[in-house]
């Protein structure tokens, strides 16, 4: 009994969804924060995530004729529900869910989930800018996702598993794995900007060219969750990142663990913004050759020498 | 310029940005910043206007009108939501009688409150 | 591939301004485009007969927001013509003075759009925050931050006071060090390149045919520039290049409008260092007699031209206005013929449409 | 929408510091849209106050509109605003969209938004001041209920 309890306020609670739902929006905040700070700008209040998500959550909840309704109130839901799982595989400062051999695949399926639904919501929602936005969604999926797969697989053929919790423990006496494949958490990193469609790869949602993307006609609490889902999304992606290429927490659960895998996240998140700030945004194809004719070489690159020397 | 490196060339001037002093007005809880020479709210000297409509008469968005009843019985309304706060009342009056002062006009939900009588003038000296 | 239609306007997020496109795309790529302007009609020509000469300076400044001080320019110049009315040497060089900070809040304006449409909002964010330097002198100077209301028939209606001469230089200096970083930016970033180069290239030859004028015909290595070619107020007493380049693509425009700012600020200076002594309008009649004039300026968008016709009444028989916008709006069906879609925002913003201008 | 009790002091409270705005020009001059855009940027900084610029009018709460409404806009002002879901306001942004300004009396302009669209708040000015725009905003904030 005691365990079905824990079980779930594990999942509800730490590290589950109410700690991930206010790491999302604290982690958005600090995003648009330091945003801001590098433009000259002030920037928003510390509530201001929350306040932006109550509101649309008690807006009127619209969608053109023509748009597929059963799909368009499922697809956020799914995407948000994609991510809220692969964040049970992750460990955070230390203390994961659930973890077994070959969760990284499980994690790395369940992150590429909300591309595809953003892909659908934006074929299903009946607007032109929202196919348009859809479209170069998956194109841009095919871009970033094989350098992601592949900067992410050194790590596990170096460590010998398949599973976050491990290769982030195996870390903690040695070198980091960012010291010893720096292509591939650069490749990593870039593949990430994909992933969250943030600047300069925010090409789906590029707002002066097709509106808000697939996201055009999505309003009040649907909208809400496509927006919680990226922001999840963002937490998850760095905690993933930081495991696998930063050491993790430095092994075990303590206090200064945990505030260790703080620090490395709020860095990652850091250099995020920066990279938002530094580019110009590139175009659908440029985009799709770098990735092609630049990351995916490099990956196998990475992967040979991982293959060849530590393996 | 010397620097010849084409990846993160903004980095320099994001790192001034950070430490230079916040551009930023704090505007709704300071009073805001205007120029002396702000051409904001319109403003009568009442003792100075003799209601001759010069003013009226030049106003490209008829933001100003002179109610006559007699010689000098008359009101002088603007109507600020008409107003392109240009000064041409002001280049056009003789007496020197208006003027443009370094306030904005201020949003209201209801038109009527647009309406402002400047001058209410009863005869005096009959 | 199948074929899609994408209208864009009058509401996007690309179009400050209404303004509308139908664009047939083939996958990624345009195949046909239609244009549909006329949104911001207002009937601002019919407008100026209805009114009094003077009250028609502040139509003339409304016909557009950005560039509010060349339109009254021209009008007044045209009028000044009719009446043979000799304007004050210092009221010209305030005029001019305008002029030139007009064109820098304009280019730096349209820098900062260009930025955002290729999704650079960092130097979006950086063009506006330096277009405040500008927009401080002009408030200062004239009370107003866009509609500077200075012009006059006959003259200006504001006074530059020499104290306040140093604190000009002094914020100009500071613009010209941000005008540094943001050349340097245009000529070795790379993502910028990546946007600007090869996107909307239009060749002199073209812009020969469509009468394009302006920083896009001075890109395309057409060197025109009423300011040099038929100096009005005082353009004949300043040294100043033409600046032009041969690229002809957006990247070269804005080469062209960023060195463009400089050479203003240098021209301010000049403004500013000459200043001459004396009285700031002289006085004009209501009446204007029977003519006709053309007033041609050098706008920040390239030549325009105002056409008035007198009949001797206190109002104009006919203002014709010929805005620089008008023959650029011919190109885009050549310029959007072909490209990517995510291109289409960099060419509307490359040529610096104004559509309150041309559509009156 | 009136919510009882804490639910509802908690949506009124997210309503007011959330409002996401979308900027329509129907005919005006660009001196209100470029002071509007002005906002945005590091002088004003309106994200300070959570004021966005939204791009697409299903994410709207707030239209800001500006100009004297061409009759040729004046159809496409009313679909924007039919787009935008409840609860949502109107803005006039400048004296044209307040009244026809300066354009009043032109053959093919309406005078002013409230000839289309029921208003919330008028701002005057020619152009209205940034500070103008943010001063209106936050006053019909105040009133939302």
């Amino acid at each position: 009994m005691r365990d079905v309890a824990s079980a779930v306020l594990t999942i509800l609670v730490f590290p589950g969804f109410g700690f991930l739902f206010v790491c999302a929006l604290a982690f958005h905040w600090i995003d648009r924060r330091v945003t801001a700070r590098f433009q000259g700008r002030v920037g928003p209040p510390w509530f201001q995530p929350f306040a932006d998500f109550v509101k649309l959550l008690a807006k009127e909840d619209v969608l053109p004729v023509g748009a597929h309704e059963r799909a368009c109130a499922l697809l956020p839901m799914v995407s948000l529900a994609a991510v809220l799982t692969a964040a049970l595989h992750i460990p955070v400062g230390g203390y994961v869910v659930t973890s077994f051999e070959g969760d990284l695949i499980v994690v790395l399926f369940l992150l590429s989930l909300p591309a595809l639904a953003y892909f659908l919501a934006g074929w299903l929602s009946a607007s032109v800018f929202s196919v348009v936005g859809g479209s170069r969604a998956l194109l841009q999926y095919f871009a970033y996702e094989v350098p992601f797969l592949m900067a992410l697989a050194g790590p596990a053929i170096l460590v010998g598993s398949w599973s976050v919790s491990r290769i982030s423990g195996a870390q903690s006496g040695g070198l980091w794995t960012l010291l010893v494949q720096p292509i591939g958490f650069v490749l990593a990193f870039i593949g990430l900007i994909g992933k969250l469609k943030r600047s300069p790869f925010d090409i789906p949602k590029a707002k002066s060219e097709i509106g808000a993307g697939p996201l055009t006609e999505f309003s009040g609490r649907k909208l809400a969750l496509w927006h919680l889902s990226l922001q999840v999304k963002t937490v998850v992606g760095i905690f993933l990142l930081v495991d696998v290429f930063l050491g993790g927490s430095g092994g075990g659960i303590s206090l200064s663990g945990v505030t260790l895998f703080g620090v490395k996240c709020l860095l990652v998140l850091l250099a995020l913004s920066v990279t938002g700030v530094l580019y110009a945004r590139l175009r659908i194809d440029q985009l799709a050759t770098m990735g092609w004719r630049v990351l995916a070489p490099l990956a196998l690159v990475q992967l040979l020498v991982v293959v060849l020397v530590g393996g | 310029m010397s620097r010849r490196s084409s990846l993160a060339h903004l980095l320099p001037e994001l790192v001034r940005t950070l430490f230079a002093r916040r551009a930023t007005v704090r505007f709704p809880s300071e009073p805001p910043v205007l120029a002396e020479a702000y051409r904001g709210r319109g403003v009568v000297h009442a003792e100075l206007c003799v209601g001759c409509g010069l003013c009226v008469r030049d106003c490209p968005a008829f933001a100003l009108e002179l109610e006559r009843e007699g010689r000098h019985r008359f009101r002088l309304v603007h109507f600020e939501d008409r107003c392109a706060y240009c000064g041409q009342c002001v280049d056009s009056c003789r007496q020197d009688a208006i003027a443009l002062v370094s306030e904005f006009p201020r949003a209201s939900p209801c038109r009527t409150a647009f309406t402002r009588v400047l001058v209410t003038h009863e005869a005096s000296e009959e | 591939m199948s074929r899609i239609t994408i209208p864009i306007g009058p509401q996007h997020p690309a179009l400050k301004e209404p303004l509308s496109f139908l664009l047939t795309v083939e996958g990624e790529r345009i195949v046909e485009s239609a244009l549909r302007i006329g949104y911001v009609h207002r009937g601002l020509e019919r407008l100026f007969q209805d009114r009094s000469y003077v009250q028609n300076v502040h139509i003339a400044e409304r016909v557009c927001g950005i560039c509010s001080h060349i339109h009254t320019t021209a009008y007044c110049q045209g009028v000044e013509a009719l009446l043979g009315l000799e304007v004050p040497r210092r009221a010209l060089y305030v005029r001019t003075l305008l002029c030139e900070l007009e064109r820098i809040h304009s280019h730096l304006l349209w820098l900062g759009v260009l930025a955002e449409h290729i999704g650079f909002t960092t130097v979006f964010m950086y063009a506006w925050r330096d277009r405040e330097i500008v927009l401080d002198i002009m408030e200062d100077l004239s009370g107003g931050r866009v509609a500077h209301a200075v012009n006059a028939i006959g003259g200006v209606r504001i006074d530059i006071e020499n104290d306040h001469i140093p604190a000009i230089h002094a914020r100009l200096d500071e613009l010209e060090r941000q005008m540094e970083m943001f050349l340097g930016v245009i000529q070795h970033e790379r993502t910028f390149q990546a946007r600007t180069r090869g996107v909307g290239c239009l060749t002199q030859e073209q812009v020969q045919r469509y009468c394009v004028v302006g920083p896009v015909a001075r890109a395309s290595g057409v060197a025109m520039d009423i300011r040099r070619d038929q100096p009005y107020a005082v353009y004949d007493e300043l040294s100043f290049r033409v600046i032009t380049a041969d690229e002809g693509d957006v990247w070269a425009r804005t080469m062209v409008r960023a060195l463009e700012i400089v050479e203003s600020m240098g021209m301010c200076r000049q403004l500013l260092d000459k200043l001459p002594e004396g009285p700031l309008a002289s006085r004009a009649p209501r009446r204007v007699p029977a003519g006709l004039v053309i007033s041609r300026c050098e706008a920040p968008r390239g030549e325009l031209l105002y056409v008035i016709r007198s009949d001797g009444s206190d109002r104009p028989a006919r203002v014709k206005i010929r805005t620089p916008t008008l023959p650029t709006l011919a190109t885009l069906k050549d310029q959007l013929r072909g490209v990517h879609t995510a291109d289409v925002p960099t060419i509307l913003a490359g040529v610096d449409l104004c559509i309150a201008c041309a559509d009156r | 929408m009136k919510g009882a009790g804490t639910v509802g002091a908690i949506i009124r409270w997210a309503r007011r510091r959330s409002p996401w705005v979308l900027h329509f020009n129907s005919g005006g001059c660009n001196g209100c849209d470029i002071e509007i855009v002005d906002t945005l940027t590091p002088r004003f900084d309106v994200e300070r106050l959570g004021i966005l610029k939204e791009s697409s009018p299903r994410h709207a709460d707030i239209l800001l509109c500006t100009g004297p409404v061409t009759r040729q806009s004046r159809a496409r002002l009313r679909r924007i605003y039919e787009q935008i879901p409840a609860p949502k306001w109107v803005v006039a942004v400048g004296g044209c969209s307040c009244s026809g300004g300066i354009f009043r009396g032109g053959y093919n302009v309406l005078g002013g938004i409230d000839q289309v669209l029921p208003v919330d708040i008028y701002i005057p000015g020619c152009p209205s001041r940034p500070e103008a725009i943010i001063e209106g905003i936050l006053q019909l904030l105040e009133t939302i209920e």
